[in-house]
């Protein structure tokens, strides 16, 4: 079995690209929001939320060595408690991610302290099963909305700062703000030596163990921050848009996650924030167009996890040794 | 002198990024018994492993009967001929003793290995043919392992760690039975942790260590050299 | 007993190749719209029955050869993401070539009618398809357990290095047990397509309680599918009715303390 | 390295100009907008909605020298994705009004949006009563039905004919629901009683066995149950093959035995009793010039969401046309729309101004053999049905 450890796909790891990749791609949605129009902030401020969604996938795939089929349910755990901490309780909605954030983290610690130990395949699936279980309340619960979800959820209201959290502009902005600070908060745990050890972890399972209980540990730690910023995903997700349903529990979301990480590079933070930004857009303006998107969107899948292992990072990386190589003959 | 039986160049063997194999060479002749030696995480399983393909080498070669293994597989050098015993034993628990001799193929009637002469060699197996093999004791586990990679009519047979915690007594059994394979004309390549004992079946010595080969040559020039045996193996 | 099938193809992939197949009810889908196919053009059930579940195992032996030889030895991660992408291919090629209507299938006549079982009028087809899970479950049990070949598969499963270091050629069997666990899916399909109908969507509907009878009863245990399908379906169907205030998470619950009392399943490995 | 990040600028630096380009807007084109599952597995109701709406507009060939054009926006029935399609279809493609969308999940994500820039929706199918009534708006014409206005009618009825007693039976969420409370409450209004209810869990249920032998046992006169695609297929075959039609009537909402269903239903939805507010065998100009045409066009017998897109069609056609052509105001169109009346193929449309819902015929019918499939027979007409929604000031 620790033959079958060992195939685990090498980290992306690169501080400075990492870095370059993620201003390229501030830079670029920051001009988007300047001369885009009304759609076009929505639309950024909805691939920021889900880039935070994906970095936390991408934070527990490559650090702890965990896939998740069910980090959806995290996403609804924070969209729910922000709607009854807004709705219900009258919390300002700045305060109530915090909260989210907060009971995020809580139940992932809850969670993760029964099934860190399963290993890969089980581990899937009871993620899987767990989610689907959420999102089977969630779906049927009175208190949630039911299958109709719950609307009419306003954002944070600075008012008083002058400051019009309505105004699209403003809050495409405010969500740029959590994807860059969330990007930076799980660079440095990263290349910290609580980063490296979950590195060590994920490299070679069967001897990290072998110094006892550590592993399981780490592995929690790694599942409680993941959930924690999945949490704040979704409290974000329900501000932009006003809304809840269960639909965003589905673990087909955690799928797409999945996806995301896939497509622009495993490991390498900002390379999901670019794998969130292509898989949705190209989602986005296939189904304008054609009804059979899915086809496509199937097969592109399959080609990416068949050939580009590390993903649009990879590509990157590769692209700029070239570049690099290029230079240096002049 | 016999014909090359397995020639290995310069084998590099990488374990995810982990370069574990840095340039193992020896080779061995037919009806050589030759014995890996060298601390734990030297090498000695994945040399085995690498031998026949079961963990890809990046580069060198490995040349057993004047063909290259380069990127055959497993199954196939079975058939030709070279097959491990591995450190676990590889038992198939949900399968019978009679199951787990019976699946391996025989092609060709002419095979030196049948079940009577695996009886033979191994009387105590008769009796548990019906027996699953993970109710056995280690020995037994390990006559049974061997038994089956007797039945593939190897010309060479790779034993990882065969005397791992048995009894003395079974040790000595089984090294009696690997004795009269050898008679029987058949190469053995041991990584053993009781170097007392690999010496009395082996006629040649290779040391690794760091995951390169340090010292290859006859049993004798091995027990003389202490040099060797105290840096690499710390005797 | 439809759950029988489904499972027992995907505990056969799960547990013997480490595939996690989340196309797998995608299979089940396609074999029930080809058999929708066959029935429609010869107007023979029986046909369908028996054309439906070899056509699904040839697409899984395509798919084998063209994707999932690669991935392999990949990390699990993969193999979900390639089966996502597939999950979504199925969907639009159904649609693309049989419609977004619902269909049905019509039961051969001979088992349309009821019959009394136990003093209760049951339909006679319901006994048709446990009659094919038990027969099915029966064959796969002489098949694995007192044939050679089975044997060789279970010692593939066992170990499947040690295998291929005793002569056996463990990628042509893996190769044929992944088009078996298809042709088995498509089995299913067709089976229950006279009851519950073949529209889009059926894939999805039995995917999640396909992959928690596995984990409940083993991945690769045969015997673990069939217990496993009996508990979860029981579990699922009068659970509903029963207890309804928790009907939506009971099979969840069942598969939790499973898994926290015996982490690989009732009859895992 | 400034260098190198000028290189990223250069391949990323376009991806923002994808949306920046915003489309003129055409004076003489009318933009028409669909949020309707396009992908996924009620794509057959977004077909025939929009199937439907194009033929309505085909048979007008233009309205004051304007063309209609529709911009098809695939919801594949997932809010968040409505919502953002709805963004694009309103602020991109600066569509006059949108039609969508099939579920009421979908219809509550959009409703805001919709609001806040007064984009006229006209609704062809989502049912959930609170949409016509606390989340009702002057721009938000629903021409479909409220869950309320097919089930309760059809509760009143039941106690006429004399029905003591009845077995509730739905899937488990908000619909189902609604559904079952407005059959409840007129059903025992009119001196009936409910005897035991079930809701099954949404989508999961294939096997009803459980439910058919507790509805047995439980004594009722008849059953009431709403189901809809492959649930309804399944529920009807299964109830006929355990033999339910021999102890009770069988009832419920039309929809469980929808023209789109009977091919595969067959003869076991014989004798099914339903309210809807359409049925093909309506014998009118109307809806035999409609049938024949949609039959011609599509070959398939047009069902009531086919129907609720072609009355979609007229509204439109017939709002405009009240405007003389000048849609440029977005109020005056609203306004337009919600005073239309049509004589649709359902018969006479009006909207109720109290909560701008339709007010329809609603038709109970019973399913009896017809050539090849079933039809649906009228055994009653209740005429210009509202719902009760009035706390809608407009």
């Amino acid at each position: 079995m620790d033959y079958m450890e060992d195939k685990m796909k090498a980290v992306n790891y690169n501080p400075r690209l990492r870095l370059h990749l993620f201003i390229v791609l501030v830079v670029s949605a920051l001009i988007s929001i300047f001369f885009g129009g009304y759609f076009t902030r929505f639309f950024i401020a909805e691939i920021a939320i889900l880039s935070i969604f994906a970095m936390s996938l991408d934070f527990l795939a490559a650090r702890g060595g965990l896939v998740s089929l069910g980090h959806a349910m995290f996403l609804g755990i924070g969209a729910y408690s922000t709607t009854i901490f807004i709705l219900n309780l009258g919390i300002s909605p700045f305060i109530a991610t915090i909260l989210s954030l907060l009971i995020g983290c809580f139940i992932g610690l809850l969670i993760s302290y029964f099934i860190v130990v399963l290993n890969g395949i089980f581990f899937i699936m009871v993620t899987l099963a767990l989610g689907e279980m959420f999102h089977a309340w969630v779906f049927t619960s009175e208190l949630l909305g039911g299958s109709d979800g719950i609307s009419g959820i306003i954002r944070p209201d600075i008012s008083f700062m002058g400051i019009d959290m309505n105004d699209p502009f403003i809050f495409a902005i405010y969500s740029l703000l959590w994807m860059s600070l969330i990007y930076f908060i799980l660079s440095r745990i990263t290349d910290s030596p609580l980063g490296r050890n979950l590195d060590a972890l994920r490299q070679n399972h069967m001897r990290l163990s072998a110094i006892g209980g550590y592993a399981k540990v780490y592995k929690i730690i790694a599942f409680t921050i993941s959930s924690g910023v999945a949490s704040i995903a979704g409290s974000l997700y329900v501000q932009l848009n006003g809304f809840i349903s269960p639909e965003l529990t589905h673990w087909t979301v955690s799928g797409e996650g999945l996806i995301m990480i896939i497509v622009g590079g495993i490991g390498s933070i900002s390379g999901a924030i670019l794998g969130a930004s292509v898989v949705y857009i190209l989602q986005h303006e296939l189904s304008n167009f054609i009804s059979w998107w899915m086809l496509i969107v199937g097969l592109l899948f399959i080609l990416v996890v068949l050939f580009m292992q590390d993903g649009l990072w990879g590509l990157i990386e590769k692209l700029r040794l070239r570049l690099l190589k290029g230079k240096n003959k002049i | 002198m016999s014909n090359v039986l397995l020639n290995v160049e310069n084998l590099n063997t990488y374990y995810g990024k982990s370069h574990i194999l840095q340039g193992i060479s020896f080779s061995l002749s037919d009806n050589d018994c030759m014995a890996i030696l060298g601390r734990n995480g030297a090498g000695k399983t994945t040399t085995l492993r690498s031998l026949v393909n079961l963990s890809k080498p990046d580069s060198g070669n490995v040349i057993f009967m004047d063909e290259n293994l380069k990127n055959i597989k497993p199954y196939y050098i079975a058939e030709k001929g070279m097959t491990l015993v591995p450190e676990n034993r590889g038992m198939f628990p949900s399968l019978t003793v009679e199951e787990s001799l019976s699946i391996i193929s025989q092609y060709n009637s002419n095979n030196l290995w049948t079940l009577p002469k695996i009886f033979e060699l191994f009387p105590s197996l008769k009796h548990r043919l019906k027996n699953k093999s993970n109710e056995f004791s280690g020995g037994e586990q390990q006559m049974l392992a061997i038994s089956r990679a007797l039945l593939t009519n190897p010309k060479l047979l790779l034993l990882d760690e065969p005397t791992q915690g048995l009894a003395p007594n079974i040790v000595n059994e089984l090294f009696k039975a690997l004795s009269s394979l050898l008679k029987s004309g058949l190469s053995i390549i041991i990584v053993e942790q009781n170097i007392k004992m690999a010496l009395n079946l082996a006629n040649k010595v290779s040391v690794i260590g760091k995951g390169k080969t340090k010292w290859t040559g006859s049993k004798s020039k091995f027990q003389n050299n202490t040099g060797v045996q105290k840096e690499w193996l710390g005797i | 007993m439809t759950l029988f099938l489904l499972s027992a193809g995907l505990t056969i992939i799960f547990g013997l190749m480490k595939i996690v197949n989340l196309a797998h009810g995608s299979l089940y889908m396609i074999g029930a719209y080809i058999g929708l196919s066959i029935w429609t053009i010869s107007t023979s059930f029986w046909l369908a029955l028996i054309l439906a579940p070899l056509f699904t195992a040839l697409i899984g032996y395509l798919l084998y050869q063209v994707l999932f030889r690669h991935i392999q030895i990949a990390d699990p991660m993969r193999q979900v993401l390639l089966t996502f992408g597939l999950i979504y291919i199925g969907l639009d090629s159904v649609r693309l070539f049989w419609g977004t209507m619902s269909h049905s299938i019509s039961a051969p006549n001979i088992l349309s009618n009821s019959i009394i079982v136990l003093g209760e009028s049951y339909p006679s087809y319901r006994l048709f398809v446990i009659f094919i899970g038990i027969l099915i479950a029966a064959l796969l049990y002489i098949f694995l357990e007192k044939t050679k070949i089975g044997a060789k598969v279970r010692a593939s499963v066992d170990d499947p290095e040690m295998a291929k270091l005793l002569r056996i050629d463990t990628d042509k069997i893996l190769i044929y047990m992944f088009a078996l666990g298809c042709g088995l899916a498509g089995l299913a399909g067709i089976t229950v397509a006279p009851i519950l109908g073949v529209e889009p969507g059926m894939d999805m509907e039995v995917l999640v309680l396909t992959l928690i009878v596995v984990v409940v009863g083993g991945p690769g245990s045969l015997k673990g599918a069939l217990i496993g399908s009996l508990l979860i379906g029981f579990v699922d169907s009068y659970g509903k009715v029963y207890i309804p205030e928790i009907a939506q998470i009971i099979i969840y619950a069942v598969m939790a303390v499973t898994l926290l009392l015996k982490p690989n399943g009732l009859y895992g490995r | 390295m400034i260098s190198f990040l000028f290189r990223y600028f250069k391949l990323l630096i376009t991806l923002p100009f994808l949306f920046c380009v915003a489309n003129a807007n055409d004076k003489n084109i009318i933009k028409i907008g669909t949020l309707l599952p396009y992908s996924g597995v009620y794509t057959v109701l977004g077909e025939e909605i929009t199937n439907a709406m194009k033929l309505a507009f085909e048979e007008q060939e233009d309205i004051f020298d304007k063309k209609i054009e529709v911009i098809r926006g695939d919801t594949e029935v997932k809010p968040n994705i409505a919502l953002q399609k709805a963004r694009k279809l309103i602020s991109s493609d600066k569509v006059d009004i949108l039609v969508g969308p099939v579920s009421s999940s979908v219809a509550l994500a959009i409703r805001d949006v919709v609001v806040q820039t007064k984009t006229p929706l006209i609704i062809p199918n989502a049912g959930a009563n609170v949409l016509t009534r606390e989340k009702c708006s002057k721009f938000i014409t629903r021409i479909s039905f409220s869950n309320h206005q097919i089930n309760a009618p059809m509760g009143t009825w039941m106690a006429n004919q004399g029905i003591k007693t009845a077995f509730l039976l739905a899937p488990d969420y908000a619909a189902g629901k609604e559904m079952m409370s407005a059959f409840r409450d007129n059903f025992e209004a009119g001196g009936g009683s409910i005897l035991g209810e079930e809701y099954t869990p949404f989508r999961k249920t294939k096997d009803f066995g459980p439910y058919l032998a507790r509805i047995k046992n439980s004594g009722a006169e008849a059953l009431y149950v709403f189901y809809a695609g492959g649930e309804a297929i399944n529920f009807i075959k299964q109830a006929h093959s355990f033999g339910l039609g021999d102890i009770m009537k069988i009832t419920g909402a039309g929809w469980t035995t929808s023209p789109l269903f009977l091919p595969a239903q067959k003869d076991a939805a014989l004798g099914f009793i339903g309210s809807l507010n359409y049925v093909p065998s309506i014998d009118s100009v109307e809806n035999n010039n409609f049938k024949k045409a949609y039959i011609d066009k599509y070959d398939r017998v047009p069902s009531e969401f086919a129907v609720q897109g072609y009355d979609t069609g007229k509204v439109i056609i017939e709002a405009v046309k009240s405007l003389s052509g000048d849609i440029s105001n977005k109020e005056k169109l609203a306004s337009a729309i919600n005073n239309i009346s049509v004589t649709g193929p359902r018969g006479p449309l009006t909207i109720d101004k109290k909560s701008n819902n339709v007010i329809q015929n609603i038709y109970i019918f019973e399913v009896v053999s017809g050539d090849n499939i079933p039809e649906l027979k009228i055994l009653d007409t209740i005429q210009a049905v509202k719902d009760p929604g009035s706390g809608c000031n407009l």
